[in-house]
Protein backbone atom coordinates (compact mmCIF):
# COMPACT_ATOMS: atom_id res chain seq x y z
CA UNK A 1 0.00 0.00 0.00
CA UNK A 2 0.87 3.30 -1.13
CA UNK A 3 -0.49 6.29 0.74
CA UNK A 4 1.03 9.75 -0.06
CA UNK A 5 -0.69 12.54 1.46
CA UNK A 6 -1.04 16.47 1.33
CA UNK A 7 -2.40 17.57 3.98
CA UNK A 8 -3.70 21.17 4.91
CA UNK A 9 -5.04 20.23 7.98
CA UNK A 10 -3.99 18.84 11.73
CA UNK A 11 -3.48 15.46 11.69
CA UNK A 12 -2.50 12.98 13.91
CA UNK A 13 0.10 10.47 13.01
CA UNK A 14 -0.67 8.00 16.08
CA UNK A 15 -3.55 7.24 14.39
CA UNK A 16 -2.33 7.33 10.94
CA UNK A 17 0.20 4.98 11.83
CA UNK A 18 -2.55 2.29 13.77
CA UNK A 19 -4.43 2.29 10.63
CA UNK A 20 -1.00 1.51 8.33
CA UNK A 21 0.22 -1.03 10.88
CA UNK A 22 -3.69 -2.42 10.30
CA UNK A 23 -3.76 -2.24 6.36
CA UNK A 24 -0.15 -4.80 7.01
CA UNK A 25 -0.65 -7.51 9.26
CA UNK A 26 1.70 -10.02 6.87
CA UNK A 27 4.41 -7.09 7.67
CA UNK A 28 6.50 -8.11 10.73
CA UNK A 29 7.77 -4.61 11.64
CA UNK A 30 6.74 -0.46 10.49
CA UNK A 31 9.46 2.00 11.41
CA UNK A 32 8.43 5.43 11.05
CA UNK A 33 9.93 9.08 11.71
CA UNK A 34 7.34 12.07 12.84
CA UNK A 35 8.45 15.49 12.11
CA UNK A 36 7.20 18.09 14.51
CA UNK A 37 6.82 22.07 15.02
CA UNK A 38 10.05 22.29 18.08
CA UNK A 39 8.41 24.22 20.76
CA UNK A 40 11.70 25.41 22.65
CA UNK A 41 12.78 28.07 20.59
CA UNK A 42 10.96 30.83 19.85
CA UNK A 43 9.19 30.03 16.79
CA UNK A 44 5.66 31.57 17.59
CA UNK A 45 4.24 29.63 13.85
CA UNK A 46 5.86 27.65 10.92
CA UNK A 47 4.11 27.65 7.66
CA UNK A 48 5.09 25.13 4.34
CA UNK A 49 4.19 26.44 1.20
CA UNK A 50 4.37 23.88 -1.57
CA UNK A 51 3.82 23.88 -5.67
CA UNK A 52 0.94 21.65 -6.69
CA UNK A 53 2.45 20.58 -9.71
CA UNK A 54 5.26 18.94 -8.13
CA UNK A 55 5.20 18.16 -5.11
CA UNK A 56 2.63 15.42 -4.78
CA UNK A 57 3.72 13.62 -8.06
CA UNK A 58 7.58 14.59 -6.45
CA UNK A 59 6.65 12.64 -3.33
CA UNK A 60 4.85 9.85 -5.09
CA UNK A 61 7.45 9.19 -7.52
CA UNK A 62 9.85 9.03 -4.40
CA UNK A 63 7.25 6.24 -2.65
CA UNK A 64 7.68 4.36 -5.71
CA UNK A 65 11.66 4.37 -5.12
CA UNK A 66 11.17 3.21 -1.26
CA UNK A 67 9.13 0.36 -2.85
CA UNK A 68 11.56 -0.81 -5.58
CA UNK A 69 14.46 -0.19 -3.71
CA UNK A 70 13.41 -2.16 -0.32
CA UNK A 71 11.24 -5.30 0.22
CA UNK A 72 8.24 -3.63 1.55
CA UNK A 73 4.42 -4.01 2.42
CA UNK A 74 3.97 -0.60 2.35
CA UNK A 75 5.19 3.11 2.76
CA UNK A 76 3.03 6.19 3.90
CA UNK A 77 4.60 10.01 3.49
CA UNK A 78 2.43 12.48 5.41
CA UNK A 79 3.38 16.04 4.55
CA UNK A 80 1.06 19.03 6.01
CA UNK A 81 1.38 22.27 4.33
CA UNK A 82 -0.01 25.59 5.79
CA UNK A 83 0.36 26.65 9.21
CA UNK A 84 1.28 25.21 11.84
CA UNK A 85 1.59 25.45 15.79
CA UNK A 86 4.43 24.89 17.81
CA UNK A 87 4.30 21.03 18.83
CA UNK A 88 2.30 20.69 15.65
CA UNK A 89 3.28 17.29 13.45
CA UNK A 90 4.81 18.44 10.21
CA UNK A 91 5.91 14.92 8.77
CA UNK A 92 5.03 11.34 8.98
CA UNK A 93 7.42 8.68 7.42
CA UNK A 94 6.41 4.99 8.06
CA UNK A 95 7.45 1.90 6.03
CA UNK A 96 6.17 -1.92 6.30
CA UNK A 97 8.44 -4.72 5.83
CA UNK A 98 9.22 -8.55 6.74
CA UNK A 99 12.13 -7.40 8.07
CA UNK A 100 12.81 -4.50 10.30
CA UNK A 101 15.89 -3.49 8.31
CA UNK A 102 14.57 -2.89 5.30
CA UNK A 103 11.85 -1.00 7.17
CA UNK A 104 14.05 1.75 8.75
CA UNK A 105 15.92 2.11 5.96
CA UNK A 106 13.37 2.81 3.90
CA UNK A 107 11.98 5.08 6.39
CA UNK A 108 15.12 7.09 6.90
CA UNK A 109 15.37 7.28 2.90
CA UNK A 110 12.56 8.34 2.40
CA UNK A 111 12.56 11.29 5.45
CA UNK A 112 16.66 12.31 4.12
CA UNK A 113 14.07 13.06 0.73
CA UNK A 114 11.77 14.76 2.00
CA UNK A 115 14.28 17.29 3.06
CA UNK A 116 16.38 17.80 0.88
CA UNK A 117 14.37 17.41 -2.04
CA UNK A 118 11.03 17.37 -1.86
CA UNK A 119 9.27 20.38 -3.18
CA UNK A 120 8.49 22.61 0.23
CA UNK A 121 9.66 26.00 1.28
CA UNK A 122 9.46 26.66 5.13
CA UNK A 123 9.45 29.49 6.96
CA UNK A 124 9.05 30.09 10.85
CA UNK A 125 7.60 33.41 12.56
CA UNK A 126 9.68 34.65 15.49
CA UNK A 127 9.76 37.40 17.55
CA UNK A 128 10.73 39.44 15.22
CA UNK A 129 9.28 38.69 11.98
CA UNK A 130 9.54 35.57 9.33
CA UNK A 131 12.79 33.77 8.42
CA UNK A 132 12.76 31.27 5.17
CA UNK A 133 14.51 27.99 6.07
CA UNK A 134 17.05 26.72 4.01
CA UNK A 135 17.87 23.02 4.07
CA UNK A 136 21.42 22.62 6.46
CA UNK A 137 24.30 21.04 4.79
CA UNK A 138 23.71 17.97 6.85
CA UNK A 139 20.85 17.38 5.73
CA UNK A 140 22.55 17.53 1.91
CA UNK A 141 25.01 14.85 3.12
CA UNK A 142 22.01 12.86 4.44
CA UNK A 143 20.79 12.32 1.46
CA UNK A 144 23.90 11.63 -0.54
CA UNK A 145 24.29 8.73 1.95
CA UNK A 146 21.66 6.77 -0.25
CA UNK A 147 23.50 8.02 -3.77
CA UNK A 148 24.24 4.88 -6.05
CA UNK B 1 -0.98 24.94 -15.04
CA UNK B 2 -2.72 26.84 -17.36
CA UNK B 3 -4.18 24.85 -20.26
CA UNK B 4 -7.04 24.47 -22.60
CA UNK B 5 -8.39 27.95 -23.60
CA UNK B 6 -4.94 29.18 -24.81
CA UNK B 7 -5.77 32.21 -27.63
CA UNK B 8 -9.56 32.53 -26.87
CA UNK B 9 -8.74 35.66 -24.60
CA UNK B 10 -5.10 36.96 -24.04
CA UNK B 11 -3.14 35.67 -21.52
CA UNK B 12 0.03 36.67 -20.24
CA UNK B 13 3.06 34.16 -19.39
CA UNK B 14 2.05 33.09 -16.04
CA UNK B 15 4.82 33.68 -13.48
CA UNK B 16 5.05 31.85 -9.57
CA UNK B 17 6.96 32.46 -6.95
CA UNK B 18 7.79 29.87 -4.54
CA UNK B 19 9.81 30.48 -0.87
CA UNK B 20 11.55 33.47 -0.49
CA UNK B 21 11.08 34.60 -3.91
CA UNK B 22 7.59 35.28 -3.39
CA UNK B 23 8.73 37.86 -1.04
CA UNK B 24 11.10 39.72 -3.21
CA UNK B 25 8.52 39.42 -5.66
CA UNK B 26 6.00 40.82 -3.19
CA UNK B 27 3.50 38.54 -4.33
CA UNK B 28 3.33 34.68 -5.27
CA UNK B 29 2.37 34.84 -8.77
CA UNK B 30 2.52 37.85 -12.37
CA UNK B 31 1.92 37.60 -15.60
CA UNK B 32 3.93 38.84 -18.40
CA UNK B 33 3.35 39.18 -21.84
CA UNK B 34 5.01 36.20 -24.15
CA UNK B 35 6.48 34.96 -26.04
CA UNK B 36 9.97 34.15 -23.38
CA UNK B 37 12.96 32.69 -23.33
CA UNK B 38 15.62 33.14 -20.77
CA UNK B 39 16.72 36.56 -21.57
CA UNK B 40 13.79 37.93 -21.95
CA UNK B 41 12.59 36.56 -18.08
CA UNK B 42 15.63 37.70 -16.63
CA UNK B 43 14.98 41.10 -18.19
CA UNK B 44 11.70 40.99 -17.29
CA UNK B 45 11.82 40.45 -13.46
CA UNK B 46 12.54 43.17 -11.31
CA UNK B 47 16.65 43.52 -10.53
CA UNK B 48 17.05 41.50 -7.02
CA UNK B 49 14.69 38.86 -8.18
CA UNK B 50 16.47 38.41 -11.47
CA UNK B 51 19.84 37.62 -9.74
CA UNK B 52 18.60 35.96 -7.39
CA UNK B 53 16.56 33.31 -10.41
CA UNK B 54 19.78 33.64 -12.23
CA UNK B 55 21.95 31.55 -9.88
CA UNK B 56 21.99 28.08 -9.51
CA UNK B 57 20.29 27.54 -6.75
CA UNK B 58 16.97 28.75 -8.30
CA UNK B 59 15.12 25.83 -10.58
CA UNK B 60 12.77 26.94 -13.27
CA UNK B 61 9.94 24.60 -13.80
CA UNK B 62 7.65 24.93 -16.98
CA UNK B 63 4.11 23.87 -17.23
CA UNK B 64 4.84 21.65 -14.18
CA UNK B 65 7.98 20.14 -14.68
CA UNK B 66 11.29 21.19 -13.99
CA UNK B 67 13.69 22.37 -16.77
CA UNK B 68 17.08 20.39 -16.61
CA UNK B 69 18.29 23.84 -18.60
CA UNK B 70 16.87 26.66 -17.79
CA UNK B 71 18.66 28.78 -20.75
CA UNK B 72 15.93 26.31 -23.14
CA UNK B 73 13.08 28.22 -21.58
CA UNK B 74 10.66 29.07 -24.36
CA UNK B 75 7.37 29.98 -23.12
CA UNK B 76 3.82 31.33 -24.85
CA UNK B 77 1.16 33.21 -23.58
CA UNK B 78 -0.83 30.77 -21.56
CA UNK B 79 2.30 28.71 -19.91
CA UNK B 80 3.55 28.81 -16.23
CA UNK B 81 6.74 29.47 -15.55
CA UNK B 82 7.68 28.55 -11.62
CA UNK B 83 10.82 30.10 -9.91
CA UNK B 84 12.12 27.37 -6.99
CA UNK B 85 14.43 28.82 -4.43
CA UNK B 86 16.44 25.79 -2.39
CA UNK B 87 13.77 23.36 -0.61
CA UNK B 88 12.88 22.55 2.92
CA UNK B 89 10.47 20.55 3.92
CA UNK B 90 10.38 17.53 6.57
CA UNK C 1 11.58 10.89 29.77
CA UNK C 2 12.21 7.05 29.70
CA UNK C 3 9.14 5.13 29.43
CA UNK C 4 10.00 1.43 29.61
CA UNK C 5 7.31 -1.29 30.15
CA UNK C 6 6.69 -4.95 30.23
CA UNK C 7 2.65 -5.07 28.83
CA UNK C 8 0.64 -8.16 29.90
CA UNK C 9 -2.63 -7.02 27.67
CA UNK C 10 -2.92 -5.73 24.22
CA UNK C 11 -1.93 -2.00 23.80
CA UNK C 12 -1.84 0.46 20.91
CA UNK C 13 1.33 1.85 19.60
CA UNK C 14 -0.51 4.90 17.68
CA UNK C 15 -1.63 5.87 20.96
CA UNK C 16 1.58 5.22 23.40
CA UNK C 17 3.18 7.21 20.24
CA UNK C 18 0.99 10.22 20.49
CA UNK C 19 1.27 10.83 24.26
CA UNK C 20 5.17 10.25 23.72
CA UNK C 21 5.18 12.97 21.28
CA UNK C 22 2.73 14.83 23.31
CA UNK C 23 5.43 14.72 26.30
CA UNK C 24 8.34 16.19 23.70
CA UNK C 25 7.20 19.23 22.25
CA UNK C 26 10.84 20.15 22.45
CA UNK C 27 11.97 16.91 19.97
CA UNK C 28 11.91 18.13 16.15
CA UNK C 29 11.69 14.47 15.68
CA UNK C 30 10.15 11.00 16.88
CA UNK C 31 11.80 7.85 14.89
CA UNK C 32 9.64 4.51 15.82
CA UNK C 33 9.23 0.77 15.39
CA UNK C 34 6.68 -1.25 15.68
CA UNK C 35 7.29 -5.17 16.02
CA UNK C 36 3.51 -7.20 15.48
CA UNK C 37 2.90 -10.96 14.84
CA UNK C 38 3.28 -11.55 10.93
CA UNK C 39 -0.03 -13.07 9.69
CA UNK C 40 0.74 -14.77 7.11
CA UNK C 41 2.90 -17.90 7.95
CA UNK C 42 0.16 -19.98 9.39
CA UNK C 43 1.58 -18.87 12.55
CA UNK C 44 -1.43 -19.24 14.93
CA UNK C 45 -0.37 -17.43 18.28
CA UNK C 46 2.77 -16.09 19.40
CA UNK C 47 3.52 -16.67 23.52
CA UNK C 48 6.35 -14.41 24.91
CA UNK C 49 7.89 -15.57 28.47
CA UNK C 50 10.28 -13.26 30.40
CA UNK C 51 11.89 -13.97 33.53
CA UNK C 52 10.72 -10.83 35.98
CA UNK C 53 14.15 -10.13 37.85
CA UNK C 54 16.07 -9.59 34.45
CA UNK C 55 13.88 -8.68 32.02
CA UNK C 56 12.52 -5.45 32.57
CA UNK C 57 15.90 -4.15 34.65
CA UNK C 58 17.48 -5.24 31.49
CA UNK C 59 15.37 -3.11 29.58
CA UNK C 60 16.18 -0.11 31.70
CA UNK C 61 19.44 -0.40 31.38
CA UNK C 62 18.95 -0.53 27.38
CA UNK C 63 17.22 2.48 27.39
CA UNK C 64 19.82 4.04 29.81
CA UNK C 65 22.34 3.36 27.71
CA UNK C 66 20.81 4.77 24.53
CA UNK C 67 20.17 8.16 26.85
CA UNK C 68 23.71 8.05 27.48
CA UNK C 69 25.21 7.14 24.05
CA UNK C 70 22.68 9.52 21.83
CA UNK C 71 21.24 13.15 22.47
CA UNK C 72 17.79 12.31 22.96
CA UNK C 73 14.90 13.56 24.98
CA UNK C 74 13.23 10.91 25.74
CA UNK C 75 12.71 6.80 24.75
CA UNK C 76 10.22 4.63 25.07
CA UNK C 77 10.66 0.72 25.12
CA UNK C 78 7.11 -1.16 25.61
CA UNK C 79 7.37 -4.85 25.17
CA UNK C 80 4.58 -7.20 25.02
CA UNK C 81 4.64 -10.81 27.16
CA UNK C 82 1.92 -13.31 27.31
CA UNK C 83 0.05 -14.87 24.23
CA UNK C 84 -0.26 -12.64 21.61
CA UNK C 85 -2.62 -13.49 18.57
CA UNK C 86 -2.24 -12.65 15.00
CA UNK C 87 -1.52 -9.05 13.89
CA UNK C 88 -1.07 -8.06 17.46
CA UNK C 89 2.00 -5.63 18.43
CA UNK C 90 4.78 -6.87 19.88
CA UNK C 91 7.05 -4.03 20.69
CA UNK C 92 7.47 -0.46 20.29
CA UNK C 93 10.30 1.17 20.24
CA UNK C 94 10.45 5.61 20.20
CA UNK C 95 13.27 7.96 20.31
CA UNK C 96 12.72 11.79 20.32
CA UNK C 97 15.30 13.54 19.60
CA UNK C 98 16.41 17.47 18.40
CA UNK C 99 18.17 16.13 15.12
CA UNK C 100 16.34 12.91 13.40
CA UNK C 101 19.41 10.65 12.92
CA UNK C 102 19.33 10.74 16.43
CA UNK C 103 16.28 9.65 16.90
CA UNK C 104 16.67 7.01 14.32
CA UNK C 105 19.94 5.65 15.40
CA UNK C 106 18.83 5.28 18.53
CA UNK C 107 15.64 3.32 17.81
CA UNK C 108 17.34 1.28 15.47
CA UNK C 109 19.89 0.15 18.47
CA UNK C 110 16.86 -0.69 20.97
CA UNK C 111 15.31 -2.95 18.38
CA UNK C 112 18.36 -4.53 17.76
CA UNK C 113 19.53 -5.22 21.50
CA UNK C 114 15.65 -6.33 22.12
CA UNK C 115 16.27 -8.79 19.75
CA UNK C 116 19.14 -10.31 20.98
CA UNK C 117 20.29 -9.40 23.98
CA UNK C 118 16.52 -8.71 26.30
CA UNK C 119 15.26 -11.49 28.35
CA UNK C 120 12.67 -12.58 26.46
CA UNK C 121 11.61 -16.04 24.89
CA UNK C 122 9.51 -16.41 21.99
CA UNK C 123 6.91 -19.41 20.93
CA UNK C 124 4.76 -20.01 18.07
CA UNK C 125 2.06 -22.11 17.19
CA UNK C 126 1.37 -23.82 14.00
CA UNK C 127 -0.60 -26.22 12.94
CA UNK C 128 1.49 -28.71 14.43
CA UNK C 129 2.06 -27.36 17.60
CA UNK C 130 4.21 -24.76 19.33
CA UNK C 131 7.84 -24.01 17.90
CA UNK C 132 10.39 -21.95 19.76
CA UNK C 133 12.31 -19.28 18.26
CA UNK C 134 15.70 -18.27 18.20
CA UNK C 135 17.47 -14.87 17.08
CA UNK C 136 18.12 -15.95 13.54
CA UNK C 137 22.00 -14.92 12.54
CA UNK C 138 21.67 -11.85 11.42
CA UNK C 139 20.07 -10.59 14.03
CA UNK C 140 23.49 -11.50 16.23
CA UNK C 141 24.79 -9.31 13.17
CA UNK C 142 22.99 -6.16 13.47
CA UNK C 143 23.65 -5.86 17.23
CA UNK C 144 27.43 -6.19 16.33
CA UNK C 145 26.93 -3.00 14.61
CA UNK C 146 26.99 -0.92 17.52
CA UNK C 147 30.16 -2.74 19.36
CA UNK C 148 32.46 -0.26 19.89
CA UNK D 1 13.78 -14.52 43.85
CA UNK D 2 13.90 -15.98 47.25
CA UNK D 3 15.16 -13.79 50.08
CA UNK D 4 13.87 -13.20 53.69
CA UNK D 5 12.99 -16.31 55.09
CA UNK D 6 15.66 -18.75 54.73
CA UNK D 7 15.93 -21.60 57.14
CA UNK D 8 12.75 -20.49 58.88
CA UNK D 9 11.25 -23.85 57.05
CA UNK D 10 13.26 -26.43 55.25
CA UNK D 11 13.67 -24.95 51.59
CA UNK D 12 15.25 -26.44 49.03
CA UNK D 13 17.33 -24.20 45.51
CA UNK D 14 14.40 -22.69 43.53
CA UNK D 15 15.41 -23.96 39.84
CA UNK D 16 13.80 -21.78 37.24
CA UNK D 17 13.36 -23.07 33.23
CA UNK D 18 13.31 -20.71 30.78
CA UNK D 19 12.13 -21.16 27.01
CA UNK D 20 12.40 -24.34 25.50
CA UNK D 21 14.21 -25.60 29.18
CA UNK D 22 10.83 -25.22 30.44
CA UNK D 23 10.10 -28.12 28.30
CA UNK D 24 12.80 -30.47 28.43
CA UNK D 25 11.97 -30.00 32.03
CA UNK D 26 8.40 -30.72 32.07
CA UNK D 27 7.81 -27.82 33.98
CA UNK D 28 8.58 -24.32 34.38
CA UNK D 29 10.03 -24.87 38.29
CA UNK D 30 12.03 -27.06 40.17
CA UNK D 31 13.40 -27.29 43.78
CA UNK D 32 16.13 -29.37 44.57
CA UNK D 33 18.07 -29.87 47.79
CA UNK D 34 20.66 -27.70 48.69
CA UNK D 35 23.72 -26.66 48.47
CA UNK D 36 24.40 -26.45 45.47
CA UNK D 37 27.49 -25.93 43.06
CA UNK D 38 27.52 -26.69 39.48
CA UNK D 39 28.90 -29.86 39.08
CA UNK D 40 25.98 -30.82 41.52
CA UNK D 41 23.60 -28.86 39.35
CA UNK D 42 24.40 -30.79 36.24
CA UNK D 43 24.31 -33.96 38.31
CA UNK D 44 20.54 -33.14 39.32
CA UNK D 45 19.11 -31.96 36.17
CA UNK D 46 17.69 -35.20 33.67
CA UNK D 47 20.15 -35.71 31.57
CA UNK D 48 18.90 -34.11 28.49
CA UNK D 49 18.30 -31.21 30.30
CA UNK D 50 21.81 -31.25 31.81
CA UNK D 51 23.19 -31.37 28.22
CA UNK D 52 21.94 -27.86 27.71
CA UNK D 53 22.76 -26.52 30.51
CA UNK D 54 26.83 -27.46 29.72
CA UNK D 55 26.38 -26.06 26.66
CA UNK D 56 27.73 -22.45 25.99
CA UNK D 57 24.71 -20.65 25.25
CA UNK D 58 22.79 -21.41 28.26
CA UNK D 59 23.42 -18.86 30.61
CA UNK D 60 23.02 -19.03 34.82
CA UNK D 61 21.43 -16.17 37.24
CA UNK D 62 21.98 -16.97 40.26
CA UNK D 63 19.27 -15.07 42.67
CA UNK D 64 18.33 -12.36 40.04
CA UNK D 65 22.16 -11.82 38.03
CA UNK D 66 23.60 -13.68 35.29
CA UNK D 67 26.92 -15.51 35.86
CA UNK D 68 30.19 -14.39 34.29
CA UNK D 69 31.18 -17.87 35.07
CA UNK D 70 28.48 -20.57 35.68
CA UNK D 71 31.38 -22.98 37.47
CA UNK D 72 31.21 -20.35 40.02
CA UNK D 73 27.68 -21.16 41.14
CA UNK D 74 27.27 -21.85 45.18
CA UNK D 75 23.40 -22.21 45.55
CA UNK D 76 22.00 -22.64 49.22
CA UNK D 77 18.57 -23.48 50.18
CA UNK D 78 16.13 -20.48 49.12
CA UNK D 79 18.60 -19.37 46.62
CA UNK D 80 17.10 -19.62 42.93
CA UNK D 81 19.24 -20.42 39.74
CA UNK D 82 17.42 -19.57 36.56
CA UNK D 83 18.57 -21.43 33.17
CA UNK D 84 18.53 -19.20 30.53
CA UNK D 85 18.31 -20.58 26.85
CA UNK D 86 19.16 -18.11 23.73
CA UNK D 87 16.60 -15.07 24.20
CA UNK D 88 14.26 -14.06 21.35
CA UNK D 89 12.54 -10.97 21.63
CA UNK D 90 11.16 -7.78 19.65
Amino acid sequence: MIDVRLLARGFSPGRALARFAAAHPEAGGIASFTGQVRADEGVEALELTHYAPLTLPGMEALAGEAMARWPLSGILLHHRIGLLAPGAPIVLVAAAARHRRDAFEAADFAMDHLKSEAWFWKRERRADGWHWIEPRAEDHQDRARWAR
Amino acid sequence: MADGARGAEPVGVKLVFLGRLADLAGAGEAEIAGPLDWPGLLAALPGPLAEAAATERVKLAFNGRVLPDKRALAAREGDEIALLPPVSGG
